[in-house]
């Protein structure tokens, strides 16, 4: 047996499940039907496909707003877990959901699908037929992950540096890479028994002011890492940053950059798909306007033809969203991009050529480090700032970078911190920003920026 | 001598914009603070109130976890004898969108705070956080 | 005295109006605020203006409008006319103005500007001190402009053609230009005063599968007749096509039309500024696509960088909107204008050198005609069919260009009728559309298309 | 032999384009059709219908004047004998959004129509026709 295999058998041996049968799943997932696959609905669709974001306690609740997503047309379904799962404390999901089925409040913030079990869970994924896309948080996903794809769920969101450095303020970064590398191969390995397994990363980090570079790099890595272990359906993901234009670039950019980067390691044979995020920063208080703001989100990512998008609600700003709430965004979003037609292709060659050299900058100084495996590589690069998260919660980052809107609202580097970009591409973005000399001012500036979209 | 405020996010909640702007806002304002930063858990506050002599403790909730957290306050403030220390919470206070948006004050006042802000935005917290302390010097 | 100023005694003397002191309104127009002209504002101002529709019979509701849209912070305020003034029937005016005024509910489907008179409006008008726009459908509109610009509305809205194809079925074009002729110098005369007195064409015309070629040439025909007579300020407008590249084509290519043509008479001191209409045709039956629609259209406006943008409701396809709905979108619409920023700029050198092309050859067509004024030109040419807008009521309307929507939605000509666009051009379109040889397929095709943004 | 139709707009109404697809599709269903365009009277309305001698008139409103057009309808069908000639109206039937839209279609049945669709699609009104005929007959 594989020390891979073994892993796997000690993973599954929780008390809080019943048995794990990988015979079983294996032939589960080689027989199931191709439309539970987003990579396959990605090959077959030429239309950006639209997702929420959505888990409740109890199987019943889960299963009424996968009701209620079907009857908007949703072409790929969510499954957000609890808080609890994410920390790996099947316990206390357990008792919160025994309150929840007894009390009918919701006692979780999520489907505590460890709890539920892939049997279960496979049930109601195999009756509505639909892709799903986990998404979690979680540094150790190991068993949730396992449970998931055994489920029928073959896209998994995350990766051990988006799930983390906005996520997390202590869990250790070098354990996250691991547990995480586990998950890519997992991917891989059923990968060949029908569509692929799509990963996903979380491109939008902390969604406050982070630089274009740090994202994309960021993207690139965690693409890299999982198809490193196999995996051959992936998505790079960004979301809003306030400009057209930059959110154009950015698209362009990351989609050839990713290209690159595969080739360079070898990989050819892989599909990178690109989502977007609809706003992900502060959102107004005004519903009218969360309305406005999100079908303004929608445009976007329709003229930056994006693969699939992530949308938000009109009570962002408020608290989790109602099923009915959640459902008509996504009508209303399927309604603008059936309706949306002749769109122009935007392209910006000066700021693309800047963008890309930046990433190459960064990229080449993570593969100088002396480490010897890339996710060590990327592990020191992260310790010594050469990435660094503005606004990241987590103690590794390093908080040098500091960045700032252009009076057209890109996202601008203004102190590059330890991040190797050029002296000429500083110089570059800074020419973008009229910066006052008074260090308040530039807080003012700053807080403003943060809250670009509020009324 | 300038005040002392020991601030951070309270509970699993890690998120930290608003964390960071209270810190510069605050200083801004003159106030000595002591950051302890996203995650942070009650009695983790409690201590450094205690250790720093502070004189406020200004703790932020966004992600709609405050509720289950901070029912203990009272009993904490209690037993430190911490009469004098004015507590003060604001953020996102509750999980959803609140139904009973006046029940939230009262209740986290029951809790043991002086100073409740549910969706209220910063500025207007710490004008009303200086006042309060204007009136009881 | 002139003939002109005759005609402008004549018309005054009416029994429904109490009495005209010409003297008096030049001495109000000279000391005006320039916050009543839309020429200033658009002079002082780099964001799209928002503009809704609305008028109410009494001035005491048409007060309460005006509060409303103040509270949303609207650029333009809208004076819509009663269909009876319109008609120039102000006795009937008169008394449902009545009516309304004892039973509280509208008689009348705008205000009846003549019967209230220009000193009462004049009050309302100054008191919120913002720029109105006027929109009529008059083709006899000479006692109603003059009692618009006596009240202090320095924008005028339509012309002899834009008011009359899409909205009549009988009226004499021929007189509609003489009556328009005087509206022009009247505006005319009065923009050596203070500010110019702004023109505003109507472009959106039946707003159904109306060609671009047919509505540009429409729109520099009307500002060519209204320069020729004077006036300063004009504006060119156009309504969402259902494609936004071609929304952008037709943005660029009217811009540097009217430009040329302007020049080509041998005017170069006037400005001339562009209006968007939001979607125009048929709304969809559902509020939240509606509103969909109509950020949409916002986005397109900003993108296209049109200079105003006139407003649709949310209750578009069910009735004239209530107050606060109307309030509601123009709050949207600047909440869009003001968080939307980094927009790219889009060309099309394909597109818009065949919309140019075609624009020449029907304007040289219009200026070959053999009578002796542009008026008379014009007039033969809609007769003849040389311009011929799809869907007109109108029984002088040649009603033999056909056109459809190609797979990106852009409006294609496929049977030009007497338009002279050139083969090649013809061509260019055709090549587009895929076309079925069945005529009920086509048939069907074209309810499709008119139905665009249906849910 | 074909069934004659009338039809068009009533009243100062131009709004043409829905006239355009009603005369497409009478004729497509075999109707023979007499299409009197926007801007029509109740009064050329009901001469056509007589000079035709039609089996159906269909009147269109969309821009909401259709009530104060209509009320006259009972009296002048009874006044020309129209008795066996079926009366259609359709297209949006009130000013502004209708606060009780029950009550449109009574309304308008009161007012001597046979069949009323207010914002009802063309097609399911057609279909209706052709049912109400067969029943007739
Ligand atoms: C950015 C963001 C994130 C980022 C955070 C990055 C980071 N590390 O900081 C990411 C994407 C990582 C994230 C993650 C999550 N988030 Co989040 N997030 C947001 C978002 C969009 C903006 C928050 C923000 O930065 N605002 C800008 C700052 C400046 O404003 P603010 O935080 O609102 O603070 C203002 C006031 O509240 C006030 N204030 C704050 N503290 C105090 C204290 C006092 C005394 C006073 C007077 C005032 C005050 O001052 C500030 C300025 O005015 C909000 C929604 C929104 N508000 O639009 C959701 C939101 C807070 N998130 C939410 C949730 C649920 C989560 C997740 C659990 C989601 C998930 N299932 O993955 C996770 C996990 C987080 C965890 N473990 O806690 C919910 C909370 C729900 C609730 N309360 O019912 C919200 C409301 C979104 C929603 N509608 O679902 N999130
Ligand atoms: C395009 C349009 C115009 C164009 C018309 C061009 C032309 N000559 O045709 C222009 C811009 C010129 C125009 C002008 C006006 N319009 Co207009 N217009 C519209 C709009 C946007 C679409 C109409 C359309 O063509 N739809 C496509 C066709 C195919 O659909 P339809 O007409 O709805 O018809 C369908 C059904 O009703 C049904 N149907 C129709 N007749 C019948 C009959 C039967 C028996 C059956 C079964 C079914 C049926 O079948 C059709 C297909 O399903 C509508 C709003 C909307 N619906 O989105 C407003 C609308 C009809 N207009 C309106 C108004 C008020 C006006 C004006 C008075 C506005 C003004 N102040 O300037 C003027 C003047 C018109 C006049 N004198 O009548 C109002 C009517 C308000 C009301 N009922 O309370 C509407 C609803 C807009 C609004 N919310 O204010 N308009």
């Amino acid at each position: 047996m594989s020390l891979h295999q073994k892993e796997r058998d000690i993973i599954v041996q929780n008390q809080y499940i019943d048995n794990f049968d990988f015979d079983e799943v294996e032939d589960f997932i080689k027989n199931a039907s191709k439309d539970l696959f987003i990579s396959h609905k990605f090959k077959n669709s030429n239309t950006t496909l639209v997702q929420p974001r959505g888990g409740f306690p109890t199987y019943q609740k889960q299963f009424e707003l996968y009701e209620e997503f079907e009857k908007a047309d949703i072409d790929v379904m969510p499954l957000t877990i609890d808080s609890h799962t994410r920390l790996n404390d099947y316990g206390s999901a357990k008792k919160m959901l025994m309150l929840s089925e007894e009390n009918e409040t919701d006692m979780l913030n999520g489907y505590p699908l460890v709890n539920h079990g892939y049997a279960t869970t496979r049930k109601m994924i195999t009756h509505f037929n639909r892709p799903v896309s986990l998404r979690h948080g979680t540094p150790d996903a190991r068993l949730l992950i396992e449970t998931a794809l055994a489920s029928g769920i073959f896209e998994i969101e995350g990766g051990p540096i988006t799930y983390l450095l906005p996520y997390s303020k202590n869990f250790p970064l070098d354990k996250a890479f691991l547990y995480w590398k586990y998950v890519e191969r997992v991917c891989a390995n059923y990968s060949g028994l029908n569509e692929p397994i799509n990963r996903e990363s979380f491109g939008p980090l902390t969604a406050t002011l982070v630089p274009p570079c740090v994202t994309i790099v960021i993207q690139l890595l965690e693409m890299l890492l999982s198809l490193e272990e196999g995996v051959k359906s992936f998505s790079v993901s960004f979301s809003q940053t306030g400009s057209v234009n930059q959110d154009a670039v950015m698209a362009n950019v990351i989609r050839e950059m990713a290209d690159f980067y595969a080739k360079k390691i070898g990989v050819e044979d892989a599909t990178i798909n690109l989502v977007y995020h609809q706003w992900m920063g502060a959102f107004p208080r005004n519903k009218e306007f969360s309305d406005s703001l999100i079908n303004t989100s929608s445009f976007i990512a329709s003229l930056v033809r994006a693969d699939k998008i992530i949308i938000k609600t009109r009570d962002e700003a408020f608290g989790i969203p109602t099923m009915q709430c959640n459902a008509q965004s996504v009508a209303n979003t399927k309604y603008t991009f059936q309706m949306l037609k002749g769109l122009p292709t935007i392209t910006d060659e000066e700021e693309e050529a800047n963008l890309t050299e930046e990433i190459h900058s960064i990229m080449e100084a993570v593969f100088n480090d002396s480490a010897d495996t890339l996710w060590r590589k990327v592990f020191n690069s992260i310790k010594n700032g050469i990435i660094d998260v503005p606004f990241s919660p987590h103690i590794i980052n390093h908080n040098a970078v500091v960045t700032i809107r252009d009076e057209h609202s890109n996202i601008r580097v203004i102190e590059r911190g330890n991040m190797p970009i050029s002296d000429k591409c500083l110089a570059y973005e800074k020419s973008k920003v009229k910066l006052s000399k008074d260090k308040t001012a530039v807080i003012n500036k700053i807080i403003e920026d943060i809250g670009v979209m509020h009324e | 001598m300038n005040k002392k405020v020991v601030t951070g996010v309270v509970g699993n909640d890690i998120h930290v914009v608003a964390n960071r702007l209270i810190d510069i806002s605050l200083q801004a304002r003159g106030f000595e603070v002591f950051n302890l930063g996203v995650n942070t858990y009650l009695e983790e506050f409690i201590d450094a109130v205690v250790e720093t002599d502070a004189d406020v403790l200004l703790i932020s909730s966004l992600n709609g976890e405050a509720e289950g957290w901070c029912r203990e306050l009272q009993f904490l403030r209690a037993e430190y004898e911490l009469k004098d220390v004015i507590f003060m919470i604001g953020g996102n206070l509750s999980v959803g969108e609140a139904a009973n948006i006046e029940e939230i004050v009262p209740k986290y006042k029951s809790y043991g705070f002086d100073l409740v802000f549910h969706q209220v935005d910063l500025n207007i917290g710490l004008d009303t956080l200086e006042e309060f302390i204007g009136h009881k010097s």
